[in-house]
């Protein structure tokens, strides 16, 4: 296991870095941007006076660079800053979304990861079959339709014209547990609905490359049925590349999804991360894009060890 | 369990998707115990046979015609199911390479007791005690534990018993073997073959032996039937077609492993001598490649040390040693492959760099590598023209018509027609993408040409054929060759001089008839010994006269 | 993505040809006549480009077959110039994105060493900045005129381009013909053009397949954003996303372009899986 | 033996599946089901509107979107209230009475009115939240309010204000949104105190706010319903689609074609405003070409208002005539020329300037104004018939306001109505003006634009207000194509609710006027 400790050791630090990277470029992008927080706080109504008292006590006028170490020190500190717009910590204003966006990837995973295998291997197992077929046409229908659509159309069958579930994902303390779950359930469809397809067709042909291998045709001479074999010793082998593509989609499904919330008003970190940058509030965009930034770094160090764990060689190495 | 033979097949005929026939009209039977071998050239449609006395089939072929009927059952009727319940139980099959075969992701005892388990013939804990009795007999190391070990844990040699043991863990009546020691060293498929005598005497399983190699199959088979383009040739009693050979095709093919040479002047001990003599008397010249304290080392382990040898212009060294024994590391060194090697390695009195990237273009000119598998060392894109053609481009800059001319006169000089040129690697047979691979080796022109095993994958009818080739260019261009083999045959028939690696340290080094003759090395003694002769009854002799056995 | 994908199995050989061939081949006169279509816009539409001809969603009739857009313009004429669009954006994004991605990967995975991980790091702080975030950024410095939303998108896709094609040489680069040209002294330019190439166009174009078909849905979200094409000019992504209220009111206005978008989805990667099978096919 | 891998055969299933699967689920709209009104309690006025973001707070110094102004009017109030007629009536104040030139204003605050926390409202808690916008403040309603020089207590009930410059509409001045009433010293913006019918519950920016009814409310029928719950929707289909499913109460800004639709539903209402809200196509005069009155002119005369009227608003709008009074307003000049789309009138105009054959830029994004974008492409095709090439430049929303607005020689731009003609003027007309987008400096329209303003006689006030509008009409370098409703709808269920006389929801006061049946 020597191995896998010093791989994770490496990818924390090389994931260290890649934040460190990712805040000084969100920084001086949004920086370059035309305008800055004042005028887009004050609006287009706004007097040169106030613009000026509010650039002062923002201290807007520092340059960049200096903004910038001011922020990175104070990151050292825990202390992420306090959002330019609402003079509210960061944390606090980002907190609760991010943990809205999770939730609803990971609701989303929790439906189309097993629905992917699933059907995947089902496709696998009779290649051609009338099954695989069906699920390849669904693959590339979903994948050829824009995620703002998908939506629109669900509201409309199953908010508008049937009223089984609410079209707003808005989520309020008072909700009980079932509550929340309806309301989530649409979004959540509509992102399963995005991401299968391409998860799907992976483990397919993940799977059948590695049906095309000597050990499948012994394990079939041995006389054990295709499910058997395509579980017991498909599987196995299809795991690393499977896996890859399942982390991918996880990534897009929390950093991605700024569409969605849009059209399912969900309070989401992705609609705050365009708000904060529309608003030119630096410290909310450096907090959003860390947060981005540090689930996908975490997911490919998941996927990359589960990758290993799965394959003996390696494991052993 | 029925009365007549176990197993027969009656005008089977096999078709690929294309249509093109691969097996035409074969009929054999097979009584209860009895072991049958297949012989002929790859492409014969030996291992097609095998399978099809499975009820399978590879890639998109179709059995077009026949009855297969194993123990009164057609198999050909039978269905998806019938032929699930079949496999593994009353038919079994050990494939060529036991390292392809068993799954990278399970350990080795999870694989062997699957089948019998999934069949409903025993518990699992009974197949597990099964398992590590058959370990103990094939002379597996450690057998309690042996099976807890993955695929890649293991040597080929003891991967390839674990084979067997997993395709007779159900007990089966027919074991079809298909070519289950080629891809062994010498020393290793001796006690692979022995064992896999004792396991099918010992059950009294009925055999089909798929093999190329003649003297293998004397051993162990009682009938043999030989094939060729997929057609029948010949078939009777071992004995009887060792003895008297009736067709060409059984006759080169009996001729060859006897050594008996065709058109050839004896290839004999007395040959490798005269072979010798051949050399040009001249004062020994200066050394075209010196080689002094070559060492590589993998990680912790030490795959060659302080290796030292010098070659002359035109001259044959052969470098023969077991599989990890450091042959390759000593050749891919010498080309600048292992950037990170020990020791010196001049060309033509000039040191080289370690590393091939440090070279000058003159050097890596002068000294050209031939890959052993050809499948891999050409590129499956590209035309035979430019793989040939890229060498004289690349090193003399000929272009167009003066290249084409070039490339066409290489492919004549390695016996290949020059019409192949607009052809991809894809349609050719393995021995035509070898002459390819020493067709563009020699398109640099080079001083030193280093073969690392040519001839191992190739059947020996046209293994035969390149080292004729190898020797004929000797003497046109005046080559100097760094053979590296693992065939004592191939040093004695092209060899000047042998150098012999054992675990990674020269044991022995000079002329080849002395050092065969001599043999002052325990290992050099043992691997002249292990050479398969052409006699029923020699494996058991060479067991007894064994020294030690367990040098495996 | 760390799988090196070999030829998609789609591509062995399949069972009866006939059924094969004819099936195959459906996916390129699907392609072929979109192609056309987008060729042919100016002298084929029935109308101008930005002509306004009728009402708002007008239902199909005689005059407009497909009734008409948000803004009156006849429906199929927007098709049609929004097939010239959506296809030279998507395939100029593409072969930018391809071209980026491919070099970059198969450097990464020949020459290895830091290069791989420098590139490596570069790449995956791209991927991990949300996709929209950061088209949103470079447009609005450098505004959104053609070229450099092409360039943009072409940018932003390479990085997942990146990541196959680097997957795909490194099964490449330890062959030993890769060694065999190396040997021989061959630059590193031969040795991806000459011989890691030609080996990974299968995968890659079962990429690249999906690759073309996710980008016009890209057009579509930047268009959401407000950051799409230039108008008056038409794109598919952008028509769903014009009339999508129209589902509201019963009518069909934006089932037109999300059904184009998906023939031509559908159309190119069937495509794609027949030149598979015909290259699995030695 | 393993099933050769047949080729897929789906090209038609996936054709058919993708068109059918959409289109199977469109009925019309009037047979949808009722939903079942999932968390609703009891006489709770749920309201889904646009305008909020996850940067609001409830400081009416920052207000600069309408749901903080919506929640700011449940809190809190004013002292001077805009009625469905247009007029300004006392909300905290009782009376108010100018001295002599309408320099000097005396007004009395309504007896009896106490904050939230118990205090009672005071001179002092006036005074100080006027200055809150006063001097150096960020507020951007500090232009509102820099005509006022002096502002003193004259005793327990009367408060006396001195402006610089005579105005005699000074009542509706005050009733600006920003101008809401706090106790004296009040700063914890977090948790506003006010005299309004609400008090606050939850208030997540952008996205929701819920307030409680507090009883004993001093306005007469007002703060019926027990609590509203605003809910942040920006994208119109979702607004919309939240009504139908009966998820919300009350929807604003939908566009017209929602609107007829909705009406055709016995279940809905549709309530339209006409506020003076204008679209202007702002061209800056000291730029070439627009430097020339000619080429203004012959750009007003190149688009066509009504087919803007009728395929952009689906005619829930008015005309607009390149200048910032609408025609339902007391003061607007019906003597006005007519800009009607005129070709000819166009290169006539042209041909004066020596510029036939002119090609412009239009740069434009839906950050200016609802439907800026497809309004240019229409004005696009329009000025092609009079020989003008309008190249329509879309820009990004973000950041449009710093880097298009005011940047570009000719952009859209916006206005939402004002409570008094000099306020409409002094927004971007009046050269003092910081957003006079169209940079059109004159100082006699100054002149008789304070001259106005100070007038006190109606009569006299309408006739220098008549020759302004004559003014910005024929040389002004706003093109003022369409004023454009407010739209909003609601289920049957929402009583009292009424078209206002200025910007949405009932002057964004809705929550205090509307009960629930």
């Amino acid at each position: 296991m020597a191995g896998v400790t010093r791989l994770i050791a490496a990818r924390v630090g090389m994931g260290l870095v890649t934040l460190v990277v990712i805040s000084a470029l969100l920084f001086f992008a949004t920086d370059l941007l035309p305008g800055d927080v004042a005028a887009a706080l004050l609006g287009p109504q706004a007097t040169p006076e106030a613009l000026a008292t509010i650039r002062a006590t923002l201290s807007l006028g520092d340059p960049a660079g200096m903004r910038y170490v001011h922020w990175l020190v104070g990151v050292l500190h825990g202390d992420f800053g306090r959002s330019l717009a609402t003079g509210r910590s960061v944390v606090t204003v980002l907190l609760p979304r991010f943990a809205n966006t999770l939730a609803l990837a990971g609701l989303a995973a929790l439906v189309s990861v097993p629905l992917a295998l699933g059907l995947g291997l089902a496709a696998a197992m009779r290649p051609g079959g009338r099954l695989d077929r069906l699920v390849s046409t669904l693959c590339l229908v979903t994948i050829s339709v824009p995620e703002f659509f998908i939506g629109y159309l669900l509201i409309l069958i199953f908010s508008v014209q049937l009223g089984w579930l609410p079209s707003l994902a808005v989520l309020s303390g008072g909700m009980s547990f079932v509550q929340r779950l309806g309301a989530v359930t649409l979004p959540v469809i509509t992102l399963v609905l995005v991401v299968l397809a391409h998860m799907l067709r992976m483990t397919r042909a993940a799977l059948l490359s590695v049906m095309a291998a000597p050990y499948i045709e012994t394990a079939l001479l041995k006389g054990l049925r295709r499910r058997t074999v395509v579980l017991r010793h498909a599987l196995p082998n299809a795991a690393a590349p499977i896996i890859a593509v399942i982390a991918l989609n996880l990534g897009y499904l929390v950093v991605g999804v700024v569409v969605v919330e849009v059209v399912f008003v969900y309070p989401g970190a992705g609609q705050l991360m365009v708000d904060a940058v529309g608003k030119r509030d630096l410290p909310l965009v450096q907090a959003c894009g860390l947060a981005f930034a540090t689930t996908y770094v975490i997911l490919n160090l998941i996927a990359d060890v589960v990758a290993i764990l799965v394959n003996p060689r390696l494991r052993a190495a | 369990m029925t009365a007549g033979p176990l197993l027969s097949i009656e005008g089977l005929c096999v078709h690929s998707a294309t249509g093109v026939a691969i097996v035409e009209a074969i009929s054999l039977e097979l009584a209860r115990g009895e072991v049958l071998g297949l012989i002929g050239e790859s492409g014969a449609g030996k291992s097609t046979i095998g399978l099809a006395a499975l009820g399978h089939v590879r890639g998109d072929c179709r059995i077009t015609a026949g009855r297969i009927v194993l123990d009164g059952m057609d198999l050909r009727l039978q269905s998806t199911e019938g032929l699930r319940r079949l496999r593994g139980r009353r038919v079994a099959y050990v494939a060529q390479s036991a390292a392809a075969a068993f799954n990278p992701a399970l350990r080795l005892i999870d694989q062997i007791c699957e089948g019998p388990v999934r069949h409903g013939l025993m518990s699992r804990r009974e197949a597990e005690a099964r398992t590590i009795d058959n370990f103990r007999v094939l002379g597996l190391p450690d057998p309690a534990h042996f099976g807890r070990r993955y695929a890649h844990q293991v040597s080929g040699g003891q991967l390839q018993r674990a084979m067997a043991v997993m395709a007779m863990s159900c007990g089966p009546d027919l074991l079809v073997l298909d070519e289950p020691t080629t891809a062994l060293d010498v020393t290793t498929q001796i006690d692979v073959l022995a064992h896999l005598k004792e396991l099918i005497a010992g059950a009294g399983t009925a055999a089909l032996y798929i093999s190329h190699d003649l003297a293998v199959v004397a051993q162990i088979a009682d009938r043999l039937l030989v094939l060729r383009h997929g057609r029948l040739v010949e078939t009777g009693p071992t004995e009887e077609i060792l003895a008297r050979p009736q067709t060409a095709y059984a006759r080169a093919l009996v001729a060859e492993r006897t050594g008996v040479a065709l058109a050839q002047p004896a290839q004999t001990d007395a040959a490798s001598a005269s072979r010798e003599a051949s050399r040009p008397a001249t004062a020994v010249p200066a050394a075209i490649l010196d080689v002094q304290g070559l060492a590589v080392r993998y990680g912790r382990q030490d795959a060659l040390s302080d290796a030292s040898f010098a070659l002359a212009p035109g001259e044959t060294l052969a470098v023969i040693g077991e599989s990890g024994s450091g042959k390759t590391s000593l050749a891919y060194a010498v080309c600048g492959l292992v950037p990170g090697h020990a020791g010196r390695v001049s060309l033509g009195g000039t040191p080289l760099a370690p590393g091939y990237a440090d070279r000058n273009r003159e050097q890596l000119r002068r000294l050209q590598l031939v890959f052993q598998l050809p499948d891999v060392a050409l590129n499956p894109r590209q035309r035979i023209g430019s793989l040939v053609g890229r060498p004289a481009q690349f090193y003399f800059g000929m272009r167009g018509a003066a290249l084409a001319q070039r490339v066409a006169e290489l492919l004549g000089l390695v016996g290949l027609d020059p019409a192949l040129a607009a052809r991809r690697p894809g349609e050719l047979s393995g021995g035509q993408k070898q002459r390819v691979c020493i067709a563009r080796a020699l398109a640099a022109e080079p001083d030193v040409l280093v073969c690392d095993e040519v001839t191992a994958a190739l059947d020996p009818l046209i293994a035969e054929q390149i080292l004729q080739l190898q020797r004929r260019l000797q003497e046109q261009l005046g080559l100097a060759y760094l053979f590296i083999t693992h065939d004592l045959a191939t040093v004695r028939r092209i060899a000047h001089r042998v150098l012999v690696l054992w675990r990674g340290r020269v044991v022995a080094l000079g002329p080849t008839g002395h050092v065969l003759r001599e043999r002052e090395h325990p290992y050099v003694r043992q691997l002249c010994a292990s050479e398969p002769k052409m006699r029923r009854g020699w494996l058991e002799e060479t067991l007894a006269r064994r020294a030690d056995p367990s040098t495996v | 993505m760390s799988a090196a994908r070999g030829p998609s199995p789609e591509s062995r050989p399949s069972g009866a040809s006939r059924g094969w061939l004819r099936f195959a081949a459906s996916g390129a006169p699907l392609v072929a006549l979109i192609l056309a279509a987008a060729a042919l816009a100016p002298w084929v539409a029935p109308y101008g480009e930005a002509q306004f001809v009728g009402g708002v969603w007008d239902p199909p009739n005689l005059q407009h077959w497909l009734g008409t857009d948000n803004l009156g313009r006849d429906m199929f004429t927007r098709l049609l110039f929004g097939a010239r669009n959506t296809v030279t954006l998507a395939a100029l994004a593409t072969v930018l994105a391809f071209g980026l991605g491919v070099t970059l990967g198969f450097c990464a995975a020949a020459v290895g060493g830091w290069v791989d991980a420098l590139v490596s790091r570069a790449i995956e702080i791209l991927l991990s900045v949300p996709v929209l975030i950061s088209a949103l950024m470079v447009l609005s410095v450098l505004g959104n005129s053609l070229p450099v939303l092409i360039a943009t998108i072409g940018l932003l896709e390479s990085t997942r381009v990146y990541t196959i094609a680097r997957a795909v040489a490194r099964g490449i680069v330890v062959r030993e013909f890769v060694a065999a040209a190396r040997l021989r002294g061959e630059g590193l330019a031969w040795v991806l053009v000459r011989e890691i190439l030609p080996n990974a166009l299968a995968p890659l174009a079962a990429e690249g397949g999906l690759r073309f078909s996710f980008i016009f849905l890209f057009v579509a979200s930047l268009s959401f954003l407000g950051l799409g094409i230039q108008p008056p000019a038409a794109d598919w992504g952008s028509m769903v996303r014009e009339n999508a209220q129209a589902i509201n009111f019963g009518l069909a206005a934006p089932l037109y372009p999300a059904t184009a978008i998906a023939l031509l989805t559908i159309g190119v990667n069937r495509l794609v899986d027949h030149y598979l099978a015909a290259e699995a096919r030695p | 033996m393993s099933p050769p891998l047949e080729r897929r055969d789906f090209l038609r299933a996936a054709a058919l599946c993708g068109t059918a699967g959409a289109l199977g689920g469109i009925a019309s709209l009037s047979g949808c089901a009722v939903p079942d009104g999932s968390g609703d309690t009891t006489g709770m006025l749920r309201i889904g509107m646009a305008g909020g973001s996850t940067s609001d707070s409830l400081d009416p110094r920052t207000y600069v979107d309408w749901m903080p102004i919506n929640i700011g009017y449940q809190l809190m109030n004013g002292l001077v209230e805009i009625d469905d007629q247009g007029r300004a009536v006392p909300e905290l104040l009782e009376s108010w009475e100018p001295q002599g030139d309408a320099r000097v204003w005396t007004f009395t605050l309504r007896q009896g009115i106490v904050f939230h926390n118990g205090k009672s409202l005071t001179p002092e808690d006036v005074i100080y939240s006027l200055n809150l916008h006063r001097g150096h403040t960020p507020s951007a309603a500090q232009a509102v309010v820099e005509n006022i020089v002096g502002l003193r207590k004259l005793d327990a009930r009367r408060i006396e204000i001195t402006l610089q410059g005579a105005d005699a509409e000074l009542p509706a001045t005050l009733s600006d949104y920003r101008l809401l009433v706090v106790p004296d010293g009040f700063a914890d913006w977090a948790h506003p105190i006010g005299t309004g019918a609400y008090t606050l519950e939850v208030f997540e920016p952008g996205v929701r706010c819920i307030t409680r009814k507090v009883g004993g409310y001093w306005k007469p029928n007002a703060g019926h319903v027990e609590a509203i719950q605003v809910l942040g929707i920006g994208d119109a289909i979702a607004r919309t689609n939240a009504l139908i499913s009966g998820q919300v109460d009350v929807i604003n800004r939908i566009d017209g074609r929602t609107a007829d639709l909705l009406r055709r539903n016995s279940r809905f209402q549709v309530i339209r405003s006409q506020t003076g809200q204008y679209a202007v196509f702002a061209m800056n005069c000291e730029a070439e070409p627009y430097a020339k009155a000619d080429i203004r002119l012959a750009l007003k005369y190149a688009i066509d208002r009504e087919r803007l009227l009728k395929t952009l608003l689906n005619g829930y709008g008015m005309v607009g005539n390149d200048q910032p009074i609408p025609p339902n307003n007391p003061y607007f000049a019906t003597d006005l020329a007519r800009h009607a789309y005129d070709p000819d009138q166009a290169r006539h105009h042209l041909r004066n300037a020596g510029r036939e054959g002119l090609e412009v830029t239009l740069e434009v994004s839906d950050a200016a104004f609802f439907g800026a974008l497809d309004a240019a492409i229409l004005y696009q095709a329009a000025a092609k018939e009079a020989g003008i090439t309008l190249n329509v430049r879309r820009r990004p929303a973000d950041g449009y306001w710093s880097a298009v607005w005011m940047q570009a020689p000719f952009c859209g731009s916006y206005s939402d109505g004002r409570t008094t003609v000099d306020a409409a003027f002094a927004k971007a007309y009046k050269s003092t003006s910081a957003s006079n987008e169209t940079r059109w400096h004159r100082p006699e329209f100054d002149r008789l634009a304070n001259l106005a303003r100070g007038e006190l006689d109606p009569a006299r006030r309408r006739e220098l207000y008549g020759v302004c509008q004559h003014m910005i009409c024929d040389d002004g370098g706003a093109l003022i194509p369409l004023f454009m409703d407010h739209i909003e709808a609601g289920s049957d269920k929402v009583r009292g609710w009424k078209p206002s006389a200025i910007y949405d929801l009932m002057g964004q006061r809705i929550g205090e006027r509307v009960w629930l049946a």
